[in-house]
């Protein structure tokens, strides 16, 4: 079983995506959290597989729960998911130690796909989400 | 002889003025136009984006839970619907707002974003169409960033606009949610702060009871006498 | 006497001129934001509008079906779904101006996307701002597309990606993953294949040596003689 823990602070998408996870045979949804400050606590406590992050939440951000992740329970991968491609949020998601960058509406076969092959050790990028990311910037190479 | 050297040179001179002229003219057009759609993205995202990847995974859980389960997937079927009508009133009230002018366009916008934020929203701008044309701009600014803030940030159950076409002009965006005017400002306020200020207006953000209040002065007549209008044109 | 008359209702003709270009180009980026907010409007109204309103009343149906036929329900939910990831991507497309996009621009995206995905590139393009306009659109577009792939498909440790500017301009993109030559194309190279031979060029897909290769020729001077930079202004 592969335990996951998810923040998302838009109730009905939290609902139904704990909901579709659970619908999956090797997946167990131990947390549900509605705000990023309780993240790392609640990893902490629960120790998942996978932690699925929405970066924008109240209280703090999944990019900023996630470099915390990293050095506070570094068995715990991290996967980001947002709406939208906003400038800089894919580096910043790689450099918080991400593994995993995805839409939020990836149908749940993609996601529960990437999150087995987060766990898997590999990393996994939309492509078309993340060439958003770093065109939506005024020049991608040189953010760097 | 040399005027006609001199009528040659300043010739060409003129010449290259007007294509220089002409280069950043596009450039300007250009900027502006990626900076509209970078404005629009960020109106879209907050509440559009979220509630089409709602709609989508909704649909997804209701074809899942069909056979097995009639009555919940009769609800996220229901769920669905009302969130795609909001998501279409969204657009058309965000796209009605494109065809208004800068600051009754952006009041627009953010009332229909209110709205679909759950918020509610107490407008006051009787006067809003006579803020001068290059303060306008500015007001929709505040409008627009004091908005977004309130969306993202408040968690407020109700929000007020006020717009006061007098000298100055003011413009206040007020919620009554949790907000801190102490915290630092991020991008959006110092951008606004800075635009305000070369106007030689101000910007204040303050907490009052229970109000979280962000305020700007536009002064129609600045300091020096000169009227907003013509320093707009520069 | 004449000189000087002349000089001075010059200089004052060319100062009326500067004072009017200024005026100009701020005109003219209020134009082009307000074009460009009315080409979005149009996107969004047109095609999202249609969409969302689909979405609405297929969940309703889903909704109503779900007691009597569960079947049906699950297919008006799949479809509703689907719609609303398409209206979300609509959405994405519109506000990141993903349709402009250069051959140059291409490239660094493509060599962050693959960073950020932990796959190493060897990038030899030296020439490509020389490419001409046209076929820099297309080069950019299978540029795209193959990273998109090789990020997607490939699970490769190194892609690399070539672009030669002769005639024909030559653009490739391969990696050292377990891509099969041999899979049929999806709607990515079959639409990519669509608009090369459309400009008289060709899509190869092969396996050599421990690489898949995905790579493209576009004829500057098409059979017919005719040049390709004229052709794609048509
Ligand atoms: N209406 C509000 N309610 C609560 N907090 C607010 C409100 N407006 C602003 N804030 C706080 O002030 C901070 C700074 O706001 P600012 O608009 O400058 O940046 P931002 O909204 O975080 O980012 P952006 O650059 O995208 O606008 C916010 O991060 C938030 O913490
Ligand atoms: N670099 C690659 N490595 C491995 N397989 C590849 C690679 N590129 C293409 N393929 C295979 O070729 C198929 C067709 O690719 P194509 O781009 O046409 O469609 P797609 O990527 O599946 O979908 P889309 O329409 O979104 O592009 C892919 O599904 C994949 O199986
Ligand atoms: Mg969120
Ligand atoms: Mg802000
Ligand atoms: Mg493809």
């Amino acid at each position: 079983m592969i335990r996951v823990l998810l923040a998302e602070d838009q109730g009905m998408m939290r609902g139904a995506l704990a909901t579709l996870l659970e619908l999956e045979d090797d997946i167990d949804v131990v947390g549900l959290l509605a705000r990023g400050d309780e993240v790392v606590d609640a990893c902490v406590r629960l120790t998942p597989d996978v932690a699925v992050l929405d970066i924008e939440m109240p209280g703090r951000s999944g990019l900023d729960a996630a470099a915390e992740l990293a050095t506070a329970v570094p068995s715990c991968r991290v996967l980001i998911v947002t709406t939208f491609g906003r400038p800089g949020y894919l580096r910043r998601a790689m450099d918080a130690g991400a593994r995993g960058f995805l839409i939020k509406d990836s149908p749940v076969e993609q996601l529960a796909d990437a999150i087995r092959r987060v766990v898997a050790g590999e990393t996994v990028v939309d492509p078309t989400l993340a060439a958003a990311a770093l065109r939506a910037g005024p020049n991608p190479l040189s953010a760097r | 002889v040399a005027a006609v050297a001199l009528f040659t040179s300043m010739f060409f001179w003129l010449l290259r003025t007007m294509v220089l002229l002409r280069m950043a003219r596009a450039e300007m057009a250009r900027l502006a136009v990626s900076e509209e759609r970078l404005r629009i993205a960020r109106d879209l995202h907050d509440v559009l984006g979220q509630r089409l990847a709602a709609v989508a995974l909704l649909s997804d859980l209701a074809g899942r839970l069909a056979g097995s389960d009639p009555e919940r997937a009769r609800q996220q079927s229901a769920e669905a619907g009302r969130l795609a009508r909001e998501a279409l009133e969204e657009v058309r009230a965000t796209v009605s707002g494109f065809r208004d002018s800068s600051l009754t366009g952006e009041l627009s916008t953010a009332q229909a974003l209110l709205a679909a934020a759950g918020i509610g929203c107490v407008l006051s701008a009787p006067d809003a169409g006579s803020v001068p044309a290059p303060l306008a701009d500015v007001a929709g600014w505040v409008v627009r960033e004091g908005v977004t803030n309130v969306v993202r940030h408040s968690r407020a159950g109700t929000a007020r606009i006020t717009v006061r076409s007098a000298d100055p002009v003011v413009v206040e965006v007020a919620d009554d949610g949790h907000g801190d005017a102490t915290s630092p400002y991020g991008n959006g306020l110092t951008g606004l702060r800075e635009r305000v200020t070369a106007l030689g207006g101000a910007v204040h953000t303050e907490r009052v009871d229970g109000w979280y209040r962000l305020w700007a002065e536009l002064p129609v007549t600045a300091p020096g006498g000169r009227v907003a209008a013509a320093a707009g044109a520069s």
